[in-house]
């Protein structure tokens, strides 16, 4: 019920349309759902999990277990937000989670009469037999689960990551976080601070009444906002969650930046999400308490809440949950409570479990007409969908005992107080723990336990949860903090005074003895017999117990029932509640969408594209492409043929590979690793890092190398230039290239550091055409007159320094195909331009750009590897027969040499890469298909090898392929024949050279 | 999450900037072809992998390119200290002589 | 890459800048309120590496000739010289940004100045390109794009750090009171850079500024 | 071997409530010699010591667990079960494996929901799809189901997926294990456990191994924060902590301990009915029947036994999951947490004897031993009874890395799980 409340948060002028569940409601400016739908008497708003009984919401916040909801529609729908923490909406549409076919009805219920069957882990017990029903018990269970639903749409919302630095970084904005952040601002030092609700305050705004140096507790939090925000050196984030604390004080937060805005007033160009990631040399957590329900017979009935709650709703919110609340509590904090809403009018009946009131509360009490039970406990509420009424029991002197009748109260909402337990979350997401402490009943941290690390803490999280003995502390709590950087603390005009009432020692009480089911954690139907069975059956470690009974395992993380959990545990256990400890507290603090995790690293900025200067020729030859490491390579060109159709990659390739053997093609190679080395013993360090000898290459000239781990398997290959006796450019594969580069970089740094040599990467300065093709010369002939090209001036394997079409060139007469080809290399920022005049020089030839399937079916032809491809880091260079690659005789020990003489490694019978053929010269076979002996396939079958490149060879007019075979080599062309396997078909293939076109090298000799 | 003091950078990073480069001080044998197939074998693939502090390589990759050795706990992700690989050298002699 | 312009026929310059695609000279105006986040292409400077012991006076001699000023060899600093600014990358290692005017001499007369002397001079010009990032949440942008913590980035200071799941060199320009930043990075990750950059300005409105 | 969980027996103690439950193991008070001792009591040590009592009439064994049992990576895995690796060693280990699993409830009496709902490897590059094909292959050979997919087949099986080719990484197919699936990684601790105990196993908890007496090359028994322990065999299965009890014995081991970290959605409707798994975007994903999707990652490149890792892993995972699967950004993370994996140099175990004689490990199983954890117990248990190799284990041996016979699984592991 709406209350007037001067008090209140809400503004009821501005009423709010919104929709759950199907019905339309009206709410207020300033409400969250939860405190909407209070106010609109709704009770029921989620069925439990395991039994389906029915739930309404008991907490005011992030530790809500029950009114778990389902947020909008399509694109924009979120399952599970927590009812408590969305903020009301003009248009919100909320939907339940839990409940079928309807919240008044759960079908669950029905099985939920038979709950006592249905204990902790009763599944690990059942559900075996027959053996092969279990598929069809696990999809009633799945159906039976899961509360919300995923989106079956792509998000429309954007998020993003932003990277803070801070000298100090508060967490939580209540009345010891905001003296922190002013204390630590006034310092002059850098300061955040951040608070997951709509706006700072904390517990501040559910106490209206308390006084602080004078001032209501709302004019205090007034004035010390307003000189926050006159500080520069601060940044306030509202709405904006601390969800994990790192090493090293990285907190990850994430600030929720238009969820609470009507669809109207939302922008396409602003974030849904922002993600905070802050470095923190110091941090102070302020994160306060929650209160921690007493435990009780049917404590799950709608319209029981915990007391914190109920004063919540009903000084924050002017909402009533109840004409007449019961209230029960075991230590003081809940007095304030009583009494606020025994002034506005509720009719409060007050049972403690403790035998004496606190005389200056009991006073007030008396004067407000309030009805006191001391020394009860709760046995049981009465009501099956709400509150009705209660059953109060005396309990003895133990407390685990009643005695005598229980006496019935009518009560229409029940709240309870069993204390506070610390936010201690985030103190021990890096590692750290809290510690039990007897006075405060409480998991606690220390104020400056963690100060070695810069973590500092304040206020409830402490363990402090007298308002002005916090706010004393937290002053000198900075003092040391701000001492530490240097500064000094400066509490000029800060009365801190409060109005409260000494307190009482809280009695130590967790669950009020019962003879009905008594839930310990509501979300995951965690009831008192449940940790008792589990102990029963030897769960004795609390994570066993934890694990066993889904204790805190919900969305809520178990912020209301964790505790409890652990010293009901240990009541069973025979043990102290430190004894028995806590279970780990891991990130998030509250749940965070994937969303704002990834930040901007979706779709076109997931991960970097890289591409060569020619791009801009590609696009417009619409070239299909290829991922090769981070690059994007043209695969193959298509073309439209005679129907306009684009051809399909067979057709393509086979055109292009004709071109490049029959007239000329143009491969872009740009995307090659190339790295600059200079230094007087580049020679040496070659010869160490390379298998092969690089002490006779003369200047001019290009030479193949092969480059070994230190286990001996080939990793990387290329050709090399000699540019002077102190001066090489390497190339490197496109995937391998930054590898090659930290490799070679590792290895000087770290084992020969007196190798004079410097490395530099030109990868991204040099683009490269590699012009292929018998034409090719004349088509260079067109663009470049500086260099003699003719066959002997210009051999095979060297490397000329010229103008190609004016532009400055380094031409490099190497061939990855067989055929006479040039490799144009030129500064990249000519590269499309160079480019654009190749092809316009071999127009008149039918010059063809091709992609890289070309480029393997060439090579193919003429048996070259592709490193990643023929080799997979178990193959050496003798497994390829690559022995005419490795200088066995240089006087260093080059890398991976030792490795190829392992007993293994040095074995002659290993596999071999040889060439295949089918008998149908149609046939292509499957790359990956697998070498066995015989057609017979029935497993299992020893396999020989498999097939590494298969292709269609236009060229030869038949197919061609790869592969390594146990012994290949010496296999070679003897006739019986071997088969290769996949598609469970094996067909026969002979084993023959690997080179197909040209062996004796005639073609690129002209 | 850490942050990385650089050496020659001389500044501390975010970890983010860092390439991880395993274990320090695995020197490679002078004459490989005189150890046996097991010493190989253990200079190859033989970690410390130790519970507490370990000498490690880290690589500035973002910025200098340099590799460098980190002091670190892997127990509690505690950093002692980060040195130029010269400077470690000495460092780590003197601490293996201390024990 | 997309919105790219096709009209290859005429080409002219003939040299194309890493972000030539985004047609970006076509998109420029002059900085006004209306956007929160300016950025263009300084694009075609030369780019030198420069590799060397600093400790070796030899080198550091023969580099000074050639660049009037010594190079610089506290971490992470930059100094200007007649020929550019020269930027400090490791203790071994400098680029020199020039104009393309100058690369040719530039270049010859370090190796000539070098010769014998353990070094490497090696042109990159090809392989970087710098961008320009201005306007009054310049600093936001790069707070979505790096992780480096931009108050240690004073004057006179580069830095090799994170941008997006890529890298790049960067350093504040003098530009009056609002602070400016130049990003310098490889030429293949250009396209990747610039769209994140735009994605990440979206929020405060992106401009391309005139240089 | 005692049967006693059945819906009747839950009927009848329910109608008691439930107080006449048994400890589901024992927890006896610890002796001063055992014929053999386990060290680590995980999924592989607990079914490690079961075979060892059951299969080859070891009487006299312990379980040592420095924590709670079940604690270690078992409690922390992702729970995917599949058996298409590429090398004969391995595939036939795994598929070792994968057949104890599908009678393993049955076996043990524990239902440990071992749901076979097929797992996805997808491939994005050319490479991808050759290795998958190559990979199918050798499987069928070997007997193993696995199909080859192309993107069109994996959408028709996973209407949510992303295969466009817009994406970064646009799918170009994926191998699929239809045999394959995940199950409750817990329950296969506490029934192995179980049945161990049934069959006089002592599991003893919060007992951590701190020394070895190694007397001319044999072992002579555990230093323990409980006490010595008289053994002449000790079988050694602490994953992430192998080095660690390796160095007891002057050993080094060819592993390097890294954190894996995984999370956990909130719990949602049933969205994914399989197993999706991606290297190139590095992460997969499966949904519980509890509702929860569970996400794992790839591994922190530095070493660590912190049982965490760094957030940035974890970030560029839910950007993985997202270029998946885009609707899933609104979901939100609930928990997450790491693991210490025992990484090898060729991603495959090591289950074998050592230079001491008595001295047995079975490590190395990295981002990866889940899934084996039947198979590798059964094997490591023979291996142990036996003081030799099962056929199935013996190419994994320490040996390996010094002949050089690696059985690289890399490209069959990649994220591993
Ligand atoms: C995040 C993550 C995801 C994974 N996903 C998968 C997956 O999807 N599929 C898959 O197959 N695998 C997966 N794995 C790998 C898998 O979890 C492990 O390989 C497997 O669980 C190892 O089991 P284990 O019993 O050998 O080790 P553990 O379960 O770690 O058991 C080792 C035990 O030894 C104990 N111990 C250590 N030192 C001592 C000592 N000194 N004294 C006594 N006891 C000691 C530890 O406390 C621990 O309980 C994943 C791992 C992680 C971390
Ligand atoms: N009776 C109760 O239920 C109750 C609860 C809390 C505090 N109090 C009292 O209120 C007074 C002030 O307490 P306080 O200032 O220490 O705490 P507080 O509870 O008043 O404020 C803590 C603030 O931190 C926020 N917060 C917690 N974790 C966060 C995270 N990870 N990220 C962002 N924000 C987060 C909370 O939303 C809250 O606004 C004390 O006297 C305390 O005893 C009472
Ligand atoms: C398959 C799987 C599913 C899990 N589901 C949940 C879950 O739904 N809720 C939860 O809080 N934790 C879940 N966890 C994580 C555990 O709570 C816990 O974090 C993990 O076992 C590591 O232990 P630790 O965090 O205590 O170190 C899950 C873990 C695994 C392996
Ligand atoms: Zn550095």
């Amino acid at each position: 019920m709406r209350i007037n409340n001067k008090n209140s948060r809400v503004d009821l002028t501005k009423p709010l349309n919104f929709n759950f569940d199907g019905k339309s409601y009206i709410g207020y400016q300033g409400d969250t759902l939860a405190s909407a739908l209070l106010a609109n008497g709704v009770k029921i708003m989620a069925r439990s999990f395991k039994y389906g009984r029915p739930r309404g919401i008991v907490g005011a916040g992030a530790e809500e277990p029950n009114a778990l909801v389902q947020i909008d529609v399509g694109a924009k729908t979120t399952p599970d937000l927590k009812a408590t923490q969305v903020e009301l909406y003009d248009g919100l549409v909320a939907q339940r989670t839990s409940g079928w076919p309807s919240l008044a009805f759960d079908l669950k219920s029905v099985g939920g009469r038979f709950s006592r069957f249905m204990p902790a882990g009763f599944y690990y017990k059942t559900f075996k037999w027959p053996a092969n029903f279990w598929p069809l018990y696990e999809s009633v269970i799945r159906r039976a689960a899961g509360y919300g639903k995923s989106p079956v749409v792509p998000d429309t919302e954007t998020y993003d990551h932003q990277h803070h630095h801070a000298d100090v970084l508060v967490v939580g904005g209540g009345a010891n976080g905001l003296l922190a952040a002013l204390l630590a601002g006034r310092s002059g030092v850098s300061v955040i601070l951040l608070d997951e609700q709509s706006e700072m305050g904390g517990y501040l705004l559910s106490t209206p009444n308390a006084t602080i140096g004078g001032k209501s507790a709302i004019e205090w939090r007034d004035g010390m906002l307003a000189e926050l925000k006159s500080l520069p050196n601060v940044s306030l984030f509202t709405r904006t969650t601390a969800f994990g604390l790192h090493d090293m004080n990285m907190i990850q937060a994430v600030e929720l930046l238009q969820d609470h805005l009507p669809h109207s007033a939302r922008s396409q160009t602003q974030r849904r999400e922002r993600m905070h990631r802050i470095r923190a040399a110091k941090v102070t957590l302020a994160t306060g308490a929650f209160e921690r329900p007493l435990v009780f017979g049917n404590n799950d009935v709608p319209g029981v809440m915990t007391a914190s709650a109920l004063a919540t709703y009903f000084n924050r919110y002017g909402v009533a949950c109840g004409k007449h609340a019961l209230i029960l509590t075991s230590n003081d904090s809940a007095y304030q409570a009583v009494a606020d809403l025994a002034a506005g009018g509720v009719k409060v009946t007050l049972a403690d479990v403790r035998n004496e009131i606190n005389a200056d509360w009991d006073a007030r009490f008396k004067q407000l007409g309030i009805d006191i039970y001391a020394g009860f406990g709760i046995s049981e509420v009465l009501g099956s969908t709400s509150v009705t009424g209660a059953q109060l029991v005396k309990l003895q002197a133990n407390k685990h005992a009643a005695s005598g009748a229980p006496l019935t109260i009518a009560c229409d909402v029940i709240a309870s107080s069993g204390g506070l337990s610390p936010t201690v979350h985030l103190f021990c997401h890096d590692g750290g723990r809290p510690t039990w402490s007897d006075e405060s009943l409480a998991f606690v941290v220390s104020s400056n336990g963690r100060a070695n690390a810069g973590i500092y803490c304040v206020g409830a999280v402490t363990g402090e949860f007298q308002l002005q003995k916090g706010l004393v502390k937290t002053v000198a709590t900075m003092m040391e903090l701000l001492l530490s950087l240097g500064k000094k603390v400066n509490d000029k005009g800060l009365h801190l005074e409060t109005n409260e009432i000494a307190t009482s020692p809280a009695h130590a009480i967790y669950r009020i003895p019962t003879t009905v089911k008594a839930f310990v954690d509501f979300q995951n139907d965690v009831a008192v017999t449940d940790i008792a069975l589990a102990v029963r059956e030897n769960f004795k470690s609390i994570e066993h117990i934890k694990r066993y009974t889904a204790l805190g395992f919900g969305t809520d993380q178990g912020k209301l029932s964790n505790v409890n959990g652990f010293a009901i545990a240990a009541e069973f256990l025979g043990k102290t509640i430190p004894e028995v400890g806590t279970t780990t507290y891991r990130p998030a603090y509250t749940p965070v969408s994937f969303g704002a995790l990834a930040g901007a690293h979706v779709a076109d900025t997931f991960e970097p594209r890289r591409y060569s200067a020619m791009q801009v020729s590609h696009e417009k030859y619409q070239a299909e492409y290829e991922t090769v490491g981070n690059w994007m390579r043209p695969w193959y060109f298509p073309k439209k043929n005679q129907d306009m159709h684009n051809e399909d990659i067979h057709a393509a390739v086979n055109r292009e590979c004709l071109a490049a053997r029959n007239g000329v093609a143009m491969l872009d190679a740009s995307t090659l690793g190339k790295i600059d080395i200079q230094g007087k013993d580049v020679r040496e360090f070659l010869n160490r890092v390379y298998a092969n000898a690089w002490s006779q290459l003369a200047p001019g000239k290009c030479r193949y190398g092969l480059m070994l781990d230190e286990a001996g398997m080939v990793m990387d290959d290329g050709v090399t230039a000699c540019i002077t006796d102190t001066h090489f450019l390497m190339t490197t594969t496109t995937g391998g290239a930054a590898k090659v580069m930290n490799w070679l970089e590792k290895w000087h740094q770290t084992e020969w550091p007196e190798l004079e040599v410097y490395m530099t990467s030109v990868t991204d300065h040099w683009t490269t055409a590699a012009l292929v093709g018998p034409k090719s010369r004349e088509v260079l002939a067109k663009l470049c007159s500086d260099i003699d090209l003719s066959k002997d001036a210009f051999k095979f394997m060297d490397w000329r320094d010229g103008t190609v079409a004016g532009v400055p060139a380094r031409v490099c007469r190497i061939s990855f195909s067989g055929e006479l080809a040039y490799e144009i290399n030129v500064d990249a920022s000519y590269g499309n331009y160079v480019w654009q005049e190749l092809l316009s020089a071999g127009a008149e030839f039918d010059i063809t750009p091709y992609g890289t399937e070309t480029m393997h079916v060439l090579r193919a032809e003429k048996g070259f590897i592709i490193v990643g491809q023929e080799t997979d880091g178990s193959v050496t260079p003798l497994d390829l027969d690559m022995a005419w690659a490795v200088g066995m005789k240089k006087p260093y020990s080059f890398l991976g040499k030792r490795s190829l003489a392992r007993s293994d490694t040095a074995r002659s019978d290993r596999k071999q890469l040889v060439g295949l053929l089918t008998d149908d010269p149609t046939f292509v076979l499957k790359e990956g298909a697998q070498l066995i002996n015989s057609t017979n396939i029935t497993p299992p079958v020893h396999m020989l090898g498999h097939v590494t490149s298969s292709y269609y060879s236009a060229f030869l007019g038949r197919s061609i392929a790869m592969g390594f075979v146990i012994d290949g080599i010496k296999r070679r062309d003897n006739d019986n024949a071997i088969f290769a396997y996949a598609n469970g078909k094996a067909v026969a293939v002979k084993i023959v050279s690997s080179v197909f076109v040209d062996a004796e090298g005639a073609r690129h000799n002209v | 999450m850490f942050v990385i003091s650089c050496p020659h950078c001389q500044e501390a990073r975010e970890e983010e900037e860092f390439h991880y480069e395993g274990e320090a001080f695995i020197a490679r044998p002078a004459t490989p072809e005189t150890l046996s197939d097991e010493a190989w074998g253990d200079y190859l693939f033989m970690k410390k992998n130790p519970k507490g502090w370990h000498w490690e390589m880290w690589n500035h990759a973002t910025a200098c390119r340099k590799v460098f050795v980190l002091k670190r706990n892997t127990a509690n992700h505690t950093i002692a200290g980060s040195w130029t690989l010269d400077k470690a050298r000495t460092v780590y002699d003197a601490e293996q002589a201390a024990a | 890459m997309s919105n790219l312009e096709l009209n290859l026929s005429q080409f002219s310059p003939v040299m194309q800048s890493p972000l030539y695609h985004f047609g970006l000279a076509a998109k420029q105006e002059p900085m006004n309120e209306g956007k929160g986040v300016w950025a263009n292409e300084i694009a075609l400077l030369s780019y030198i590496c420069l590799r060397g012991d600093s400790n070796n006076a030899a080198f550091t001699k023969a580099a000074k000739k050639v660049l009037g000023e010594t190079l610089p060899t506290l971490p992470c600093s930059l100094i200007g010289t007649p020929w550019g600014n020269i930027y400090w990358f490791s203790p071994d290692e400098w680029l020199i940004v020039c104009p393309r005017e100058k690369r040719a001499e530039l270049q010859h007369a370090l190796q000539s100045a070098l010769v014998g002397v353990h070094s490497q001079v090696v042109d990159n010009s090809g392989g970087y390109t710098s961008v320009i990032l201005r306007g009054k949440h310049a600093d936001d942008v790069l707070q979505h794009c790096t992780v480096y913590d931009l108050h240690s980035l004073t004057e006179n200071k580069v830095v090799g750090t994170t941008f997006g799941k890529s890298s790049m060199f960067l350093h504040r320009h003098n530009d009056g009171q609002n602070s400016a930043y130049v990003l310098i990075f490889r030429r293949s990750f250009a396209d990747y850079i610039w769209r994140y950059l735009e994605r990440a300005a979206t929020p405060y409105g992106f401009g391309i500024s005139t240089l | 071997m005692k049967k006693d969980y059945s819906i009747w027996t839950l009927l009848s103690q329910g109608l008691k409530n439930h107080v006449g439950w048994q400890p589901t193991w024992r927890s006896p008070a610890l002796k001063s010699s055992y014929d053999v001792v386990i060290i680590g009591a995980g999924g592989h040590g607990l079914a490690t010591a079961y075979y060892l009592a059951r299969e080859h009439g070891v009487k006299n064994i312990a379980v040592l667990e420095k924590g709670f049992l079940g604690g270690g990576n078992t409690a922390r895995n992702t729970t995917i079960v599949r058996s298409n690796y590429l090398w004969d060693e391995a595939a036939l280990l795994y598929e070792h494996s994968l057949k104890l699993w599908e009678g393993l409830t049955e076996d043990i009496n524990y239902n440990v929901m071992f749901s076979q709902r097929g797992v996805f490897n997808l491939g994005h590059t050319l490479q991808d799809m050759r290795d998958i094909e190559r990979r199918v292959n050798a499987n069928n050979l070997n007997g193993i189901d696995a199909l080859a997919l192309n993107a069109q087949e994996v959408k028709d099986r996973i209407p949510m997926i992303n295969i466009g080719k817009d994406t970064r990484f646009p799918i170009m197919g994926a191998s699929y294990q239809p045999r394959a699936g995940v199950a409750r990684h817990d329950a296969v601790a506490w029934g192995f456990a179980r049945a161990a105990s049934q069959y006089g196993v002592d599991i003893i908890e919060n007992c951590e191994v701190t020394g070895m007496d190694i007397a001319n090359g044999q072992m002579q028994g555990l230093q323990t924060n409980k006490g010595f322990i008289k053994t002449s065999r000790v079988g050694c299965v602490t994953a992430g902590h192998s080095s660690v009890i390796a160095k007891m014995a002057g050993i080094k081991m060819p592993l390097e301990s890294h954190p894996l970290q995984a999370f956990v959605s909130e719990s949602l409707k049933p969205i994914l009915d399989t197993v999706v798994m991606s290297n190139a975007v590095h992460g997969y994903v499966s949904q519980s029947d509890k509702g929860e999707l569970v996400i794992g990652a790839g591994i922190d490149h530095y070493t660590s036994y912190t049982q965490r890792g760094s957030p940035h892993i974890i970030e560029h995972t839910a950007a993985a999951i997202i270029e998946l699967f885009p609707m899933f950004s609104r979901v939100r993370m609930n928990r997450q947490w790491g693991g210490i994996v025992d990484t090898t140099p060729d991603a495959c175990p090591i289950i074998s004897k050592t230079k001491v004689k008595g001295l047995y490990f079975n490590c190395g199983w990295g981002t990866g031993g889940f899934k084996a954890t039947p198979g590798s117990g059964n094997v490591f248990a023979h291996t142990i009874a036996h003081d030799a190799p099962h056929p199935l284990n013996a190419a994994f041996s320490l040996d390996r890395f010094h002949t050089g016979h690696l059985i690289d699984e890399h490209g069959a592991a990649g994220v591993a799980h």
